[in-house]
């Protein structure tokens, strides 16, 4: 690894000869802060040989403006006053090694998000630019010349969760030859893809565009599939992350069980018993089971909370004679613990409904024919557990349907955001629906939202078959009949607004079109993974718009609805994207690191250790032949608390030293 | 150039200066006009409120006689314009309309075949004529004559063919050929109410007025009409729909303009039939008019 | 009804109170389904209720359902609310909705159409001179083949708004010495054209159930 | 001599701005004054923020030094506890902050001047009112006034 | 023979245990006394303000100054030494940075006066009397040194060039001091003439430290049994040794007794005080704020603990009074 700092730092170096580049973002600083007027002050500070402005100095012309001075009037150091440092750090420190300097010499001075865009008064918002600006010219006057570390990636990729993201990303990775392991936490992957019947706008079936891509899984020489398993454990930094995965046992030895489910024929239980959770309890199944026909890998699972071995180990095990000499079963097995080594990883950890019963007026839990969309989804599929009809709990067929649009969605006391899928699959289902039944359809929607290729072609389509719109939030849904028509029936109440008078229309089905959350765990799991999440409650990307599928820690993506609601097709092009950026860092073989890292100076450590114990790396150790503390910076993250904490003053940090943060300070504090 | 013309009801009654003058143009430009033997009504809009199955036939009757001359029908009147067009379009759209009116024609010996075009005067001025011939006719230039081209509805909506729906301008540079100065006047295709003056009068001269006043406003000296429906509308209820402030705006027919520009005396274009006289304003431009 | 529906009442303190809930029983899909099949009807389930055609329309602003809102009552078989809207006597038929509509629906045709239903079912005012006027119209083109305005607009005015006539007899007037009033009535040759072709239109129609 | 700017103007009520100084981590709440800005939420514009990687990196030094150059007050921005993106620097802030809040009570000096909040990168509305209501209890605090000190004393006593 | 290099000392606000630390080199002091020439020690020796004010310019080679400047005739002698001076050298905490006067900072004068001449229970003074500038007796006015409201080091009021850390100044520091100043190479203007790293680097409990220390509570002296061996913070004593400059031999350590930091802190740091205040705040255990108060408040005067010496001289100087306390109140 070379030397983060340059040799002969400090000593000798030629007098600081500043130059400031203050930029208009066209009007987006300009239009707030008066740039001739802090340009013409930074000319007047010390030190300080060139003062511009410009248009856009993030623009080649921009640019080359700073590489020329640098070249003709000897600057050597710099300071940029535009965007936030975060977006433009980068391109300013290339021209400032492209001209031959150390690119950290630069010192950026955020005057547009923290500046112009946030304050109203002009002549404030000049004043402080120019505190701001002075403060950079002090500082950047102390910068050293620093290198960025290299460190090298391990190839391989973490994928966390099996829904259609996970899929292909990991699919995208191995096909590229990479070594994924992708970890699911069910017993099969597939996701909330693999319950759906059709997908909209162009009525695919689900099954027949996924399960390939799940067989695909299963099969490749690349993927190590781990289903039933769960993350416990994030070390390490990018390009090397050492991850412990805790597997759940399944009482069944993956490798010898081939999935010919006779156990589950076998099993004492004639009839299942239990709620099937991958029909949303609309069915019941066996303590030993096969999530569903084309579960991946095609390993039963046995539920040890039904299974009577379990609970009083006094069964017969006809399954484990029904599996006979491949012995597969085996009652003992206990959770296991992998360490795996990858350097990067993406997470596709998608999302779950939301709750129906958060919304007690329109009666789910209480009325049995109201249904969430989810169930629905499970009612018309084929595979599901009516074999595709769409009937109600007593079997029959509804004479009428009407989809409640926004549960969980667009609602202060529940989620603010648009779950974004849900006027698209309500109009999937009205037509699914109408298509199976025949039952007159009303759909119950604040806005159509149908953003996508073909999407609004869809809408159009289904305005057409004459299903019903009634535009507005329903109210309540209630059995309570005040008209004869209405006897036995659930009604639901709206103000229809675009005919501007209330309605109350009676139906034998309500479906409510849940919104997309957050899983209940993102909490945790994003501790697991050092990154954030949006107060919602998603996974926070790295730029809304430039990175949204790079976190703030590096080597970490994010793909598909963990980062907000999505549909198939966003989620799918999210998972390529995060594919693409992991294997581009792989391909590269090295990252760049900052070098913020923490030194201590060796002569002045006087060895009290208080800095020892503080590192949440262990990046500090003793060195016990000279009695004094040593950083490793391989393992240093760049936090600068031991630096804080130093009560001698004996470390320091690359780019934020004391004396560099003192002259900020110091800085936008000096009176002009 | 010789084309069927129908007049319409409207042009022999109320709307009579209309016919006259147009007959006055086309006679100035040599073109020869054969009214079609034995009209009858075309349908209008008012009758499509009862039955426009009944309304597509009477105007299939026009058309299928008008077929037999195999020339294209001039009609004047914008409503008449609408419903022979418009019928022939729904003829060929619907199947079940074709059937009706083909089978009413039968009864009565008809046949259409759909050969005819139905065509607007303006149109064929502007396409036909052209703009070159017709300055070249000009005995009495209208010296920078002040005028609103008001188009109203029914020739642009919903079927224009020979002009721009939004902004048509096909009179606007008929009048320009005779020396007339065009105001800007962005009301030009907005409705005058049509019968809502006999139903709904307050509605009615709501609308009037709006028309009125902004020709005012941009200082036209005439308002040029295309309908019969319109003129009168325009010219008819001035006192009541413009009395804040008070308006006078003679209200012409584009061919009445045009008519005298190529020569034509007033007495022969109906300049004596208006209730609000466009003589002072030529006087003020001393436009001598024969 | 009870308690519910459609009702008016007044309050102790004098205000007029309606109820207005709609029950589904309120609606006739049979007239839903008529709109949809009428000419001009078809993308009538289209409609995005963007509200283009209120916006152009030059009369919206003095009607009870703008243009809009009587696409969505219509097609979702509010009858009554419609047939009794005075929308659609106010539509003049400038055709401004139709050629801007987004989903290309031919709102005017519809307003015809709706007319036509209205005068059939009897659902209009008693007094309002538009079907009086269709149907002098159609008695006069009838008889004579051709409109004579000065005669239509008299027997119009006789049988709606006699006052009004008494109005514009100072019009009149002058329109007739303008020459613009025919006293004549107007009339074509072959009159009996028009009574078989008249006949045939409506065996047809019966004949159709058009 | 040690060195004191004091070039500071007089600071009267009437004209008092605040003078914030804002130590905010790269992580969060740096990124939500980002966010701010791009959101175009809009503040009071007395605070002026300087970047650390983590609010672990604040040294109570850093505060006093602000104090002592003219600063009205000082917000310190962290990471919400747990959220650490060092895993735990934002724990030793709090327990530095407490520490130098008792000593900063016992120099005289008002606790609204000094501020911890912990900001998430989401959470741009609470930079917005977080710095508006700062620097309204500041104003009605009036201005510090650390700076004119031993020079400007001594003269005016040696004069007496 | 060459003229001696003329030498000075003065004594400021302090206690006298600088002085003590000059005679304390013992013996060597006659070298001392052979090296150089002594121009002026009031302590010692009989001078007069008057016959330094006669000196010329610069004819000092060396003037010592220790305690902190209290009052408007330390400051006086302070400029007269200075001008009369080539080097000026600040001995001991209280001229380095306010020592132990320098606490007094927490307070303003009048509270002062008022605690000592009015309010203390030992007190008689039934006119309420106050030290006056100016007094006036038997038709004479005799003028008074002023009592500052603000205890300020040396180098708070004229130029110092370089310091003697400690309290006092061990005999070896000083020693050290003096021939550095005597040598051939002067060190950088400014400079601390003590070693620049932390005392720990000299302590004897150096090894006993642990590597993982942690704080659950915080004990005085006086609450606990020292064990003689072991490192004091281990032991959950607050010792400053960690950021307190070396030189001293860790003499309390080695007395069983906690650094109080009269060195001052190493050149890298601003602030001495808040830099042991964040290395011991870091290594508090708890994450609760009920927690992380309790163990903390087992710190009762983390003022006047920390800034035991350099309250003065810290980054805030004195506490904040009311109202404008540049007036003269």
């Amino acid at each position: 690894m070379p030397e983060i700092r340059s040799p002969g730092d400090g000593a000798n170096r030629e007098p600081p000869r500043v130059g400031v580049y203050v930029c208009h973002c066209g009007t987006n600083i300009a239009g707030t802060v008066d740039v001739k007027a802090v340009t013409e002050y930074a000319a007047k500070l010390p030190g300080v040989v060139v003062s511009r402005d410009y248009k856009y100095m993030c623009s080649d012309p921009g640019q080359a403006l700073i590489q020329q001075d640098i070249s003709e009037h000897n600057v050597n150091r710099v300071v940029v006053a535009s965007c936030s440092p975060l977006l433009h750090e980068p391109t300013f420190r290339r021209v400032l090694s492209r001209a031959g300097i150390n690119s950290f010499f630069l010192q950026m001075v955020n005057i547009r998000e923290h500046v112009s865009w946030v304050h109203l008064d002009k002549q404030a918002a000049t004043e402080k630019t120019k505190d701001l600006v002075r403060a950079a010219v002090r500082r950047v006057s102390l910068h050293k010349p620093l290198q960025k570390r290299r460190v090298p990636i391990n190839p391989n990729v973490l994928v966390v969760g099996g829904g259609i993201a996970g899929i292909h990303a990991a699919l995208t990775l191995a096909d590229a030859g990479k070594q994924v392991y992708l970890v699911e936490r069910e017993p099969t992957i597939g996701g909330h893809m693999a319950k759906f019947d059709k997908t909209f706008p162009t009525l695919d079936c689900a099954a027949c565009i996924l399960t390939p891509k799940m067989t695909s899984v299963g099969s490749h020489p690349h993927i190590t599939l781990w289903t039933y398993s769960e993350i416990v454990k994030v070390e390490g930094y990018v390009g090397n992350y050492k991850v412990q995965v805790k597997r759940k046992p399944r009482y069944i030895h993956e490798d010898l069980c081939i999935g010919c489910q006779e156990c589950i024929t076998a099993c004492v239980y004639k009839e299942g018993k239990t709620p099937d959770q991958f029909n949303l309890g609309l069915s019941k199944r066996k303590p030993v089971y096969l999530p569903f026909p084309q579960a991946v890998p095609q390993k039963v699972v046995i539920d040890p909370e039904t299974c009577i071995q379990f609970k009083s180990g006094k069964c017969k095990k006809t399954c484990v004679e029904a599996c006979g000499e491949r012995q597969a079963i085996d009652f003992t097995q206990t959770e296991k613990f992998e360490e795996i080594e990858v350097g990067t990883i993406i997470l596709a950890t998608g999302f779950k409904t939301f709750d129906a019963s958060r919304h007690p007026y329109y009666g789910y839990g209480r009325y049995p024919n109201v249904y969430t969309s989810l169930e629905v989804e499970r009612l018309i599929n084929a595979a599901g557990p009516t074999g595709g009809e769409v009937v109600l709990r007593d079997g029959t067929r509804p004479k009428s349907v009407g989809i409640i649009h926004c549960v969980g969605s667009r609602d202060a006391n529940t989620n603010r955001w648009c779950s974004k899928v849900c006027c698209m699959y309500s109009l999937k289902l009205a037509h699914l629906i109408k298509e199976r039944t025949g039952a007159e359809v009303y759909n119950f929607y604040i806005d159509m939202r149908t953003p996508g290729k073909g999407y609004e072609e869809f809408y159009d389509r289904l305005l057409d078959e004459g299903v019903h719109f009634v535009r507005g939030r329903v109210a309540e849904v209630s059995d309570w009949a005040v008209h004869p028509s209405e006897e036995g029936k659930l009604v639901i109440r709206a103000e229809d607004t675009l005919a501007a008078f209330v309605r109350r229309i009676p139906v034998d089905m309500v479906v409510l079109s849940v919104g997309l959350e957050p899983q209940a765990d993102v909490q945790e799991v994003r501790r697991l993974f050092n990154i954030s999440c949006s107060t919602e409650g998603w996974f926070l990307e790295r730029h809304p718009k430039l990175a949204p599928v790079s976190t703030f820690t590096e080597g970490v993506y994010i793909a598909g609805a963990c980062q907000g609601p999505k549909d198939i097709p966003d989620s799918v092009a999210q998972a390529g994207a995060a594919a693409a950026e992991a294997l581009a860092l792989i391909d590269a073989q090295f990252v760049e690191l900052e070098p913020y890292t923490a030194f201590i100076s060796e002569e002045e450590c006087s060895g009290c250790k208080s800095c020892i114990p503080l590192c949440p790396y262990q990046a500090i150790s003793f060195v016990e032949d000279k009695k004094k503390a040593a950083i490793n910076e391989v393992l240093c993250k760049g936090c600068g608390t031991c630096v804080a904490a130093c009560p001698s003053g004996s470390i320091q940090q690359n780019f934020f030293e004391d004396d560099e943060i003192f002259e900020e300070i110091e800085g936008v504090l000096a009176y002009a | 150039m010789k084309y069927t013309y129908y007049p319409g009801c409207s042009l022999r009654g109320t709307g009579r200066a209309y016919e006259e003058s147009l007959l006055a143009v086309f006679r100035a430009l040599d073109i020869e006009l054969e009214e079609l033997e034995d009209w009858n009504c075309c349908g209008a809009t008012t009758y499509l409120s009862v039955d426009e199955l009944t309304s597509y036939a009477l105007a299939a009757r026009n058309l299928a006689l008008a077929e037999r001359e195999h020339r294209d029908v001039i009609a004047p009147c914008a409503a008449c314009y609408l419903v022979l067009n418009k019928t022939q379009r729904y003829m060929h759209d619907y199947p079940d309309i074709k059937l009706v009116v083909t089978r009413a024609l039968a009864a009565i010996g008809l046949t259409c075949e759909d050969h005819v075009r139905v065509r607007h005067p303006l149109d064929i001025l502007l396409h036909e004529v052209g703009l070159k011939t017709i300055a070249e006719k000009v005995k009495i230039p209208l010296k920078g004559l002040k005028v609103a081209p008001y188009y109203g509805c029914q020739i642009v909506r919903p079927y224009a063919t020979f002009d721009d729906q939004h902004n048509p301008t096909s009179m606007d540079r008929l009048l320009e050929a005779c020396g007339a100065k065009i105001v800007y006047y962005p009301l030009k295709t907005r409705c005058c109410g049509g019968s809502q003056k006999g139903t709904l009068p307050e509605i009615g001269l709501d609308l009037i007025h709006y028309l009125l006043s902004e020709a005012q406003k941009n200082g036209a000296e005439v308002i040029a009409t295309v309908c019969p429906l319109c003129q009168f509308n325009l010219e008819c209820f001035q006192k009541e729909a413009g009395n804040h402030p008070p308006i006078s705006m003679p209200v012409l027919y584009f061919t009445q303009l045009m008519a005298l520009a190529l020569g034509a005396s007033a007495k022969t274009i109906g300049l004596q039939r208006s209730l609000v006289s466009i003589a002072p304003v030529l006087a003020k431009k001393e436009i001598a008019y024969a | 009804m009870g308690a519910f529906g459609t009702h008016t009442m007044w309050t102790e303190v004098g205000m007029e109170l309606k109820r207005t809930v709609k029950f589904e029983a309120d609606r006739d899909p049979e007239f839903a389904r008529w709109i949809s099949h009428t000419v001009g009807g078809e993308r009538i389930r289209q409609c995005l209720q963007c509200g283009l055609c209120s916006g152009s329309c030059p009369l919206s602003l003095y009607m009870d359902y703008t243009p809009r809102r009587l696409m969505h009552l219509s097609r979702e078989g509010f009858k009554e609310e419609v047939l009794s809207s005075s929308s659609i006597w106010l539509c003049t038929a400038c055709y401004a909705c139709m050629v801007e509509c987004p989903k290309k629906i031919n709102v005017t045709h519809l307003m015809y159409a709706l007319k036509q239903r209205a005068i059939e079912e009897g659902f209009y005012p008693k007094r309002f001179p538009i079907p009086v006027m269709a149907q002098q119209f159609s008695r006069m083109v009838r008889r004579s083949g051709r409109i004579t305005e000065s005669w239509l607009v008299v027997r119009v005015f006789l049988r709606s708004a006699i006052l009004r006539l008494l109005g514009m007899s100072k019009l009149g007037l002058r329109l007739f010495l303008a020459g613009r009033m025919n006293v004549r009535k107007e009339r074509i040759e072959r009159r009996q054209e028009i009574v078989a072709l008249l006949d045939s239109v409506a065996a047809t129609r019966k004949e159709l159930a058009l | 001599m040690r060195n004191r700017e004091l070039t500071r103007p007089e600071k009267s009520q009437a004209t008092f701005e605040p003078r914030i100084v804002a130590f905010f981590c790269n992580w969060c709440t740096y990124l939500a004054a980002d966010l701010a800005g791009t959101s175009r939420m809009k503040y009071s514009p007395n605070v002026r923020v300087i970047r650390v990687m983590c609010s672990g990196r604040v040294d109570p030094q850093f505060v006093l030094d602000a104090f002592a150059h003219g600063a009205d007050g000082v917000f310190i921005g962290g990471c919400h506890p747990g959220d650490c993106h060092y895993q735990e620097g934002n724990y030793k802030t709090l327990r530095r902050f407490h520490l130098l809040k008792r000593v900063l009570q016992q120099m005289g000096i008002e606790d609204e001047r000094c501020r911890l909040e912990w900001i998430s990168a989401a959470e741009a509305d609470r930079v917005r009112s977080t710095i508006n209501d700062m620097v309204e209890k500041v104003r009605a605090l009036g201005p510090l006034d650390l700076i004119p000190t031993e020079d400007k004393v001594s003269a005016e006593e040696v004069a007496v | 023979m060459p003229e001696k290099p003329k030498v000075a000392f003065y004594w400021c606000a302090s206690c006298g245990g600088c002085e003590e630390a000059v005679v304390d080199l013992a013996e060597a002091i006659l070298d001392v006394v052979a090296a150089v020439d002594i121009v002026f020690w009031p302590v010692a020796l009989d001078f007069k303000r008057k016959d330094v004010e006669a000196m010329p310019e610069g004819s000092i080679l060396v003037s010592f100054v220790n305690g902190a400047i209290r009052t408007s005739e330390q400051a006086d002698m302070a400029h007269l030494l200075r001008s009369k001076s080539k080097l000026l050298v600040a001995l001991g905490s209280c001229s380095h940075l306010g020592g132990i006067p320098g606490l007094a900072n927490l307070f303003d004068r009048e509270s002062i006066l008022n605690a000592v001449y009015l309010e203390s229970p030992s007190t008689v003074n039934p006119e309420g009397s106050l030290p006056a500038t100016h007094h006036k007796d038997d038709g004479h006015t005799v003028e008074l040194p002023r009592f500052y409201n603000t205890v300020q080091a040396l180098d708070q009021v004229v130029e110092v060039d370089y310091y003697v850390p400690g309290c006092p100044p061990t005999p070896r520091i000083f020693r050290t001091a003096l021939q550095t100043l005597l040598g051939d190479e002067l060190p950088a203007k400014g400079t601390v003439l003590a070693p620049d790293h932390a005392l720990c680097d000299e302590c004897p409990r150096k090894d006993t430290k642990p590597e993982r220390l942690s704080f659950v509570e915080f004990k005085r002296p006086q609450q606990v049994l020292i064990d003689e061996q072991e490192c004091l913070l281990a032991q959950g004593l607050l010792c400053m040794g960690p950021a307190t400059r070396a030189g001293c031999e860790a003499l309390c350590v080695r007395g069983n007794m906690p650094c109080s930091g009269c060195c001052g802190p190493t050149s890298r740091v601003k602030d001495q005080g808040a830099k042991i205040l964040s290395s011991l705040a870091s290594l508090v255990e708890g994450k609760e704020e009920a927690e992380i108060d309790r163990i903390l408040s087992t710190i009762p005067d983390p003022a006047g603990t920390f800034y035991r010496y350099s309250l003065p001289a810290s980054l805030l100087h004195r506490k904040k009074l009311d109202g404008c306390h540049c007036k003269n109140r």
